[in-house]
């Protein structure tokens, strides 16, 4: 129930934001339209806590900060090597051991590596990710576990 | 003001647009698939951020702004998750990157996987 | 500012259709295709401020999903079906006739 | 307008088709089919008769049904050379029905309802078309009867019978559609109207160049009056039954024919008109060279049938020429000869048939001493003979003579010396039949396989093995008939006259 | 976009070809933007790049990806082509030029359009008005031209389902948003919100580009989206295939009969002014209905035309199972 | 001159590939990809014919007089319509061909069509 | 409700439709449309009477003028189409019901008849309409729902043949819009009345001149006239045999009034036929259409194909009277297509009869099917004189204005031609006598009965409407030469 109630506030305020027009009509065709999208949404049973992950609002805004700095870093990497010669890099392909134990958690950390140019998740099976780098050291950095570190934190 | 606007986002939109073409580039240079896509992503999330946090300071009206937001949680959201499956699919279908230090690992996969 | 933003994105989109049209393999194509989107997104946003008319960003958002939709949709059919098994599509490098 | 008698008119026409319906209802009884169209054709005689009284009695009879464009109606009008081929054709019927019942049966023909159905709207397309009062009309009649004689020529059913057909209906469907409808449609365009109307329908300030044309169309387009170039249908279909050939050759499908050409040349041109076409002379040799090249292929034919059909050919090319003489005794000469000619023709075609079911034969060259066998058959072949080839006791002397007389007239000596050579080799191809079927033994030398044959044939010499009744009793009427006309030609003679002379 | 043409000719892989296919679409869309015209670039965005692929795709997941060497000469179709092309650019050479203020179709008929359609129907966005009022006939038939485009759809593809094989299929499919966890979860995130955006674009074609076709279009994209990612049977179980039907035929049947309704109230058929005291209401309200009804009958259409081919494909990849079985 | 139109330079290229496409080639999901390159080459040329210069999109705004010329707009939105339900049906029908006849080729389902009337004729023969 | 005639003409059809899907029984389904289909059919004479009465009728959709808003105009030509298609598509649903049977999965039923009255709108509305644009959208209501339909047949080959109708279908059609799109270049409106009224004034450019040869291919391909009737015959031979029944005809019918409506009307007498040798190439391709279609009949041994075939041959001839463009050649088109529409429509009514039967037509399992079902092949019988232009059937009533109308231009040995080209139809409508009357059939004691009356009864409909409009030709001539003058009224 409070997923949905979640995914109500969010609707609107999604409606609200884009709409621009707050006539008593258009309002109250939202409020319809809202409604429909909810019954349509529970029907297909999409509304629970990976879709509405409340419980991690918490602490996301700061793993969000830290990982802009780190995506910045890495795409002044990236895009040094584009232009060096195509010699310069290393691609590598590894297993890594993740540590978080929701799905949820795992997604995060798949999707963070991957949104940080030169590591790209390939694959994610129990509690490994494949990862494939553009360079050795990315591989390593993210061997050490600072980003695993962090997404883990974000669970509790 | 209006001054600080415009350096601003022209600092931005500058930026954004030299890392898409970067990326271009990349998606060009790079050897195989997977380095390619190491490219890609770089146009997805800075390039584009850059371009659009440009666009949002230079936009005069709420419904623009919350519009462009709108987008780039949209291309935050989408653009790795692309990748990943796409690295996914193509991994698992036997495309094997161009590794370094997996020469050896990599023709073991491809006996194994040619009789199976 | 907005101009040469605009050009730049347009250099990359022509990159990605080199990218799409060499190949060579599958992958390679729709990465090209999937980065041809997103920057179509970027395009679109861009054209709304160089004609002066921004509210057209709806168009943006719906290439976005459209792109997303496109890209799982590309890896649902050639993910399952016969492509699995067919040799070709190891083949690294793909014939252009 | 006597409505009684328009009432006839139009009841020729109905009568005919409703006995159709009625034949099929009752196929499964052959007797009662066979008895409903007996009784048709009394009533169909009985019509014919009263119309013709009336006639004589110089009421104008006509009627309209419909207009289907204007100035394109299907509409009825009597008059003397209508009514002259409604007669022959009412009182033939009777005669060929007759000849028919006994030919079927004794031949135990399949599918004989479609025969006489066919056979009933063949007789009322043909009173139809004798009663027609314009072009269209006739048209609409001419096609029906093509198409309701095409059954009855590949009656047998066989690859032959129906290769026969297959050449009978191209070749009139095509003469009749391509080049008289397209001459139809040009008449209507240039004139404005196509009814039948005596001294014809043109103005004088026609385009004699395309009237000629246009004559040409005609002649051609009448593929019926089995003109030279057009004449393959006729011995093709003498693969029908012998009946149905003696409804084809005498009665129905060529009178028709040279119907037709008589009323255009007639009603549509106009004596005068005709007289200075440019094109009549060409068209009148063409008519005797069909008729010379028709009578020296005849000579050269074994098979009975297929003589008698070129025999033909070359008759109606009297007709046609009678018709473009363009004078009053030529026209009187041809319409006579439609009757004459048919009397002798269906005779000769009933004879041909009689023998084909008796003896089974049909080879000229089989049939030595068959006289003996089948005197009264034989007989009356003797006598159509001489009808056709136009000596007295017989109908046949009158209207040649009229003929002769015509070609005298506009001094036409070339045909006249056509005319007579043809009448020689009529003598040449016709004769020798019934004489040596009489007179077997002079030939003997000749011998072959056959005559031996015929010896066999001959030594019970008064095993007499005629007909089957009702096919004798029809062949002795039409001899009958080619005798009377000779003596009593008036009625016809009178008709033939007041063609021209139009109703009194 | 010439070089996406000629390269598409040239291509034998058809997998690349729908690719190309795909980005010829996009830059199609983006030159609408360019030329103004932006609701086009909104439909041809979602049908063109969208909706044409993916059914492009699943075809050729059935019927394979290779196309075989061209065998006969193609003399005769370029002559074709080449007469059509000089037709063309004969006919070019008067043509008045691009953006010519002058050009007749900018005096004629389209100022009445641009001047007045504000005072007339009072919608800001005249596509919009045209297309729901001054034209709305056209509309009537393109809302019918796609019913009959899904009703060929479902004559031609639908299969009689039989029950005990669905559990299998259901199997095969799900396998997908199992395998795929970050795919599902960002799936499930977004789908409620691109619905709700289609119904924001469904409501708002008045105001900014968009209306009922696009919104139809963009409604049947997620649910599209969750039949690839759930699986077509659970897809079918929350989105009820003969519901859908009922659904399609509303939705022509609600255009037409705001038609007649008019048309009963005195009004000639589609006179919205009749259908409300006022006749800028009647405006209102008119195309807001049959925007409900294009919405209605687009959405429900293209999802029937995208599951009629996926039960398709599924049947031939069932089909195609038992075959590798049988040897083995 | 050249560059005045240019844009129909474009959209004739693109027109003549398209139908190219459609006449030439045999597979017949190239031809249906074919008929959207032609179809949509029209919708170019509809479009840059609506184009105004100076002119924005046709949604009223307040300080815009030169709008484009919307009606084009309005054709091409039908027209796109129309060519996705086309594709559809014709995919369909791809479907059922492949399924009835095992491909997707033309002169492979031509010479399978050929060889099934000859064998009728000469069953009939026989 | 008199006043909203025009649009109730296509609006019954196509609101009956969706209605249709609704309904879940198919025998309901089956009477719905029968009603729905009558009633266009009853909406369409009164149109007819009106306009006879009292000149073209405007209807403006939406309320809007004409130029802005999409208009209806019916004159005397599109009035006499609109009868036409309606009758024949109410006859011919008679005879759905059991036709289907034996065709088509149950399962399918319905959806036959959505899209049987889906196509059934869209030929209306490309007739009633006055909109250039709105053909466009109608001709692919129409177009969409036969690929359907077509695809439905139950050989194989149905599905090859519905796909090429497909791309030539959809190739024409957007040759069409190419051509309406330059039209509106130069005019800037839509509206046929008004681009008549503006075109002269841009008649020299050469754009006109590109858009009018654009429009005339493009319908030229939906008319599967002479070189581009590739798909017709395959397309006639595998479809259902309701569909093909109906199609036959009415489908061309439709297209030639497009061909008529543009040349005449919108483009005008004087630009159509002086401008452009459209004289010589139409005479040329419809002679030449005529004679080749009519040979490829003649060796078909399908006897759906063969008739196929004729159509396109017959087609030919429309295309003939239409080139000649004078009153009477005009008059000669239009009362073919109103005749042949009645002889296609009893003839492939008849075969769908055989084929409920017999199962299929090839000529061979014909034989002796004249003993067996003498109704039906009596139908196909007078269907194929009334082909030939026998007098007393509607055929003869065209061929003698088509020949009319060539001899007063004095194109003699054209009519020839026209005539021996009849022959053509002589030979192939005899070969199937041949086989029904004349041969034992296949099987000696097969138990062939006669049709079901619900063939029967709409089918001797047909055939009595073939011989009743051959013999009293008011009607149909009456009205045909009324509509050819009106237009030459207006376009000189």
């Amino acid at each position: 129930m409070k997923h949905t109630v979640s995914l109500f506030i969010t609707l609107s305020a999604f409606w609200l934001l884009n709409s621009g027009h707050y006539s008593l009509l258009i309002l109250f065709l939202g409020f319809v339209s809202i409604t429909l999208v909810l019954v349509i949404a529970n029907k297909m049973d999409v509304v629970d806590q990976e879709s509405q992950p409340i419980h991690l609002k918490r602490n996301i805004f700061g793993y969000f900060g830290w990982l802009i700095k780190e995506i910045v870093q890495a795409n002044i990497t990236v895009v040094k090597h584009i232009w060096l010669s195509g010699e310069s890099i290393s691609p590598t392909l590894k297993k890594i051991k993740i540590t978080q134990q929701t799905d949820m958690g795992k997604v995060i950390y798949a999707n963070s590596i991957t949104l940080t140019p030169g590591t790209v998740a390939i694959d994610l099976v129990d509690d490994e990710i494949i990862v494939h780098a553009l360079l050795l050291k990315d591989v390593e950095s993210l061997e050490t576990g600072e980003m695993d570190r962090r997404v883990t934190m974000l669970e509790r | 003001m209006d001054i600080i606007i415009t350096i601003s986002s022209g600092f931005f939109l500058l930026v954004g647009s030299f890392l898409c073409f970067s990326g271009g580039i990349g998606l060009l240079r790079f050897p195989d698939f997977y380095t390619r896509m190491h490219a890609a992503g770089v146009t997805d999330t800075l390039g584009a951020g850059m371009i659009l946090i440009g666009l949002m300071i230079i936009s005069t009206d709420l419904l623009v702004f919350s519009k462009l937001v709108l987008v780039l949680l949209l291309t935050l959201l989408i653009g790795p998750t692309t990748s990943h499956v796409l690295a996914k699919a193509a991994y698992h279908n036997g495309l094997m990157p161009k590794t370094l230090n997996n020469h050896e690992k990599n023709n073991a996969k491809e006996t194994s996987s040619s009789n199976p | 500012m907005l101009f040469a933003a605009t050009l730049a994105i347009f250099i990359t989109m022509l990159l990605a259709i080199i990218r799409g049209i060499v190949g060579p393999t599958l992958y390679d194509r729709i990465l090209a295709v999937n980065m041809f989107g997103t920057k179509t997104v970027l395009l679109i946003a861009l054209l709304g401020f160089v004609m002066g008319r921004p509210e057209f960003l709806d168009i943006a958002i719906v290439y976005a999903l459209i792109n997303f939709i496109s890209v799982i949709g590309v890896l649902r059919y050639s993910d399952t079906h016969q492509f699995k098994h067919s040799p070709t599509l190891e083949d690294p490098v793909e014939k252009e006739d | 307008m006597n409505i009684t008698l328009a009432l006839m008119l139009q009841l020729t026409i109905v009568i005919p088709l409703l006995s159709t319906f009625a034949i099929v209802v009752t196929g499964k009884y052959p007797n009662l089919r066979e008895s409903v169209t007996i009784a048709s054709c009394l009533i169909l005689i009985f019509l014919v008769v009263n119309l013709y009284q009336g006639v004589l009695a110089g009421e104008s009879i006509s009627v309209f049904w419909w207009e289907l464009l204007p100035g394109l109606s299907i509409s009825f009008d009597i008059e003397p050379l209508g009514m002259l081929f409604a007669l022959i054709a009412s009182f033939l019927w009777l005669v060929t029905t007759c000849y028919a019942i006994g030919y079927m049966r004794s031949h135990h023909e399949k599918n004989q309802t479609r025969f006489y159905a066919c056979f009933a709207i063949a007789i009322g397309a043909v009173m139809g078309l004798a009663f027609s009062a314009n072009l269209f009309t006739l048209f609409i009649f001419y096609e029906v009867l093509t198409l309701s004689t095409y059954p009855l020529v590949t009656h047998a059913g066989t690859e032959k019978a129906k290769k026969g057909g297959r050449t009978y209906l191209g070749i009139l469907l095509t003469t009749s559609i391509v080049f008289f409808l397209l001459a139809i449609v040009i008449t209507w365009f240039v004139a404005g109207t196509l009814d039948f109307t005596p001294g014809g329908i043109f103005t004088d300030d026609v385009d004699k160049v395309l009237t000629g044309m246009l004559l040409v169309l005609f002649i051609f387009g009448i593929g019926k009056a089995a003109i030279m170039p057009f004449h393959r249908w006729l011995p093709a279909a003498m693969v029908a039954p012998t009946p149905v050939s003696s409804l084809l050759h005498a009665v129905a499908v060529v009178k028709a024919g040279v119907f037709t050409v008589l009323k255009v040349c007639v009603f549509i041109f106009g004596l005068d008109l005709l007289a200075v076409l440019p094109t009549t002379q060409f068209l009148l040799y063409l008519a005797g060279a069909s008729v010379l090249l028709a009578s020296i292929i005849a000579m050269r034919q074994d098979n009975l049938k297929a003589r008698l059909a070129y025999s033909t050919i070359s008759q109606l090319g009297y007709v046609t020429i009678g018709a473009l003489l363009a004078t009053s005794s030529g026209v009187i000469g041809s319409s006579m000869h439609i009757a004459m000619h048919a009397f002798g023709k269906i005779t000769l075609f009933f004879c041909a048939g009689a023998i084909l079911v008796t003896l089974h034969k049909s080879k000229i060259s089989d049939m030595r001493g068959i006289g003996l066998k089948m005197p009264i058959t034989m007989g009356a072949f003797f006598i159509a003979s001489l009808s056709i080839i136009g000596v007295p006791p017989t109908g046949g002397t009158w209207s040649k003579w009229y003929l002769m007389m015509g070609t005298i007239e506009t001094e036409q000596f070339v045909l006249m010396v056509i005319l007579m050579l043809s009448s020689l080799l009529n003598i040449a191809y016709l004769l020798p039949i019934s004489f040596h079927a009489f007179f077997p033994k002079l030939s003997r030398f000749n011998a072959s396989a056959s005559s031996t044959k015929s010896l066999e044939n001959r030594l019970p010499i008064f095993d007499i093995k005629e007909a089957p009744l009702p096919s004798l009793i029809a062949i002795v009427v039409t001899t009958l008939g080619c005798l009377t006309l000779f003596v009593y030609p008036q009625p016809l003679f009178e008709l033939a006259s007041a063609v021209l002379t139009g109703r009194e | 976009m010439v070089i996406v043409a000629f390269a598409i000719i040239r291509m034998k892989d058809l997998f690349a070809v729908v690719m190309l296919l795909g980005i010829y679409g996009l830059i199609s869309a983006s030159f609408f933007i360019v030329m103004d015209a932006v609701d086009v670039a909104f439909t041809e965005a979602a049908v063109g790049a969208g909706i044409s692929t993916l059914l492009m795709l699943v075809v050729i997941a059935m019927t394979g990806r290779k196309e075989k060497a061209n065998r006969h000469k193609p003399f005769s179709a370029l002559f074709i082509v080449l007469v059509t092309g000089g037709l063309l650019i004969y006919g070019t050479l008067d043509m008045p030029h691009i953006g010519a203020v002058d050009a007749p179709i900018h005096k004629h008929v389209a100022p009445r359009y641009i001047n007045d359609s504000m005072a007339e129907i009072g919608v800001p966005n005249i596509v919009t008005s045209v297309l729901a009022s001054y034209r709305a006939f056209d509309t009537f038939g393109e809302v019918v031209v796609i019913f009959t485009a899904g009703i060929g759809v479902l004559t031609l593809l639908s299969v009689a389902r039989r029950k005990e094989s669905e559990e299998e299929i259901s199997s095969i499919n799900d396998s997908m948003h199992e395998q795929h966890l970050v795919i599902r979860i960002v799936a499930k995130m977004l789908i409620p919100f691109i619905f709700l955006f289609a119904l924001y674009v469904q409501f708002h074609g008045d105001f900014g580009p968009g209306g009922g076709f696009q919104a139809g279009v963009i409604f049947a994209a997620a649910t599209i989206l969750y039949a690839m990612l759930f699986g077509l049977s659970t897809a079918r179980k929350v989105i009820n295939q003969t519901f859908i039907q009922l659904i399609a035929a509303i939705g022509v049947l609600l255009y037409g009969s705001v038609g007649i309704v008019s048309l009963m109230s005195g009004g000639n058929f589609f006179d919205y002014n009749v259908l409300a005291s006022d006749p800028i209401a009647g405006q209102h309200l008119g195309i807001l209905l049959i925007e409900w009804g294009v919405g209605c009958t687009v959405a429900s259409v293209m999802i029937i035309i995208f599951f009629n081919f996926a039960g398709r494909q599924e049947l031939h990849q069932q089909k195609e199972r038992v075959q590798n079985q049988e040897p083995s | 001159m050249l560059m005045d139109l240019f844009n129909h330079w474009v959209v004739i290229t693109l027109m003549m590939s398209g139908l190219y496409i459609v006449i030439a080639q045999g597979n017949l999901i190239k031809k249906i990809v074919g008929l959207a390159v032609f179809q949509t080459s029209v919708f170019i040329f509809y479009i840059s014919m609506a184009k105004v210069e100076g002119g924005t999109a046709p949604i009223l705004a307040d300080g815009i007089t030169q709008y484009s010329n919307p009606l084009p707009h309005v054709l091409i939105l039908t027209a796109i319509v129309v060519g996705i339900a086309t594709t559809a049906l014709g995919l369909s029908l791809v479907v059922r061909i492949k399924e009835a006849y095992g491909s997707i080729e033309e002169d492979e389902i031509q010479q399978q069509d050929n060889q099934a009337l000859s064998e009728s004729n000469l069953e009939k023969e026989a | 409700m008199i006043a909203h005639l025009p649009i109730l003409q296509v609006i019954i059809p196509l609101m009956a439709a969706p209605i249709c899907l609704m309904l879940k029984r198919t025998q309901l389904v089956w009477l719905f449309s029968i009603i729905a289909s009558g009633l266009a059919f009853a909406v369409s004479i009164l149109l007819l009477q009106q306009v006879m009465a009292s000149g073209v009728i405007s209807y403006e959709l939406g309320g809007w003028q004409a130029p802005w808003g999409i208009e209806y105009r019916i004159d005397k030509l599109n009035a006499f189409l609109l009868l036409i298609i309606s009758g024949i598509s109410t006859v011919v649903l008679f005879a759905a019901q059991t036709s289907l049977e034996k065709e088509i999965p149950k399962d399918k039923h319905i959806f036959f008849y959505v899209l049987y009255l889906l196509s059934l709108t869209g030929m209306l509305g490309i007739v009633a309409t006055g909109d250039a644009f709105n053909v466009f959208v109608f001709l692919e209501i129409s177009s969409l729902s036969a690929y359907a339909l077509i695809g439905m047949g139950n050989k194989r080959q149905a599905l090859w043949a519905s796909y090429q109708y497909l791309i030539m279908g959809t190739i024409g059609a957007t040759f069409i819009l190419i051509g309406i799109g330059l039209m509106y270049q130069m005019t800037g409106t839509l509206n046929m009345h008004d681009l008549s009224q503006r075109l002269p004034e841009v008649e020299q450019s050469r754009t006109v001149l590109a858009a009018f040869a654009f429009v005339i291919v493009g319908v030229c391909l939906k008319l599967a006239m002479f070189p581009l009737h590739l798909w017709l015959p395959n397309a006639y031979t595998y479809a259902p045999s309701i569909v093909t029944a109906f199609f036959a005809a009415t489908a061309t019918k439709v297209a030639v009034y497009l061909l008529i409506r543009f040349t005449f009307s919108v483009f005008g007498f004087s630009f159509s036929f002086t401008h452009i040798p459209l004289q010589t190439i139409f005479m040329a391709l419809g002679l030449v259409g005529i004679f080749v279609a009519s040979t490829s009949a003649i060796y078909q041994n399908n006897v759906k194909q063969l008739f196929a075939y004729s159509s396109i041959a017959q087609i030919g001839y429309m295309i003939v009277g239409f080139s000649l463009s004078t009153v009477t050649g005009l008059t000669a088109t239009l009362l073919h297509m109103f005749n042949h529409a009645l002889m296609k429509g009893a003839i492939f009514l008849a075969l769908a009869a055989v084929i409920y039967r017999v199962g299929n037509v090839e000529l061979n399992n014909l034989r002796g099917l004249g003993r067996q079902m003498p109704l039906t092949m009596a139908a196909i019988v007078i269907g194929g004189l009334s082909l030939i232009g026998v007098p007393l059937t509607v055929g003869f009533v065209s061929k003698w204005y088509l020949l009319m109308a060539l001899i007063e231009q004095g194109w003699w040995p054209i009519a020839v031609l026209i005539l021996l080209g009849s022959m053509l139809a002589v030979i192939y409508v005899w070969r199937i006598v041949e086989v029904a009357y004349f041969k034992e059939p296949l099987n000696k004691n097969s138990t062939i009965k006669e049709a079901p009356m619900s063939f029967l009864i709409p089918i001797w409909v047909l055939v009595i409407a073939n011989i009743y409009f051959g013999i009293d030709t008011r009607l149909s001539v009456g009205v045909a030469e009324a509509a050819a003058q009106s237009l030459f009224g207006v376009a000189l």
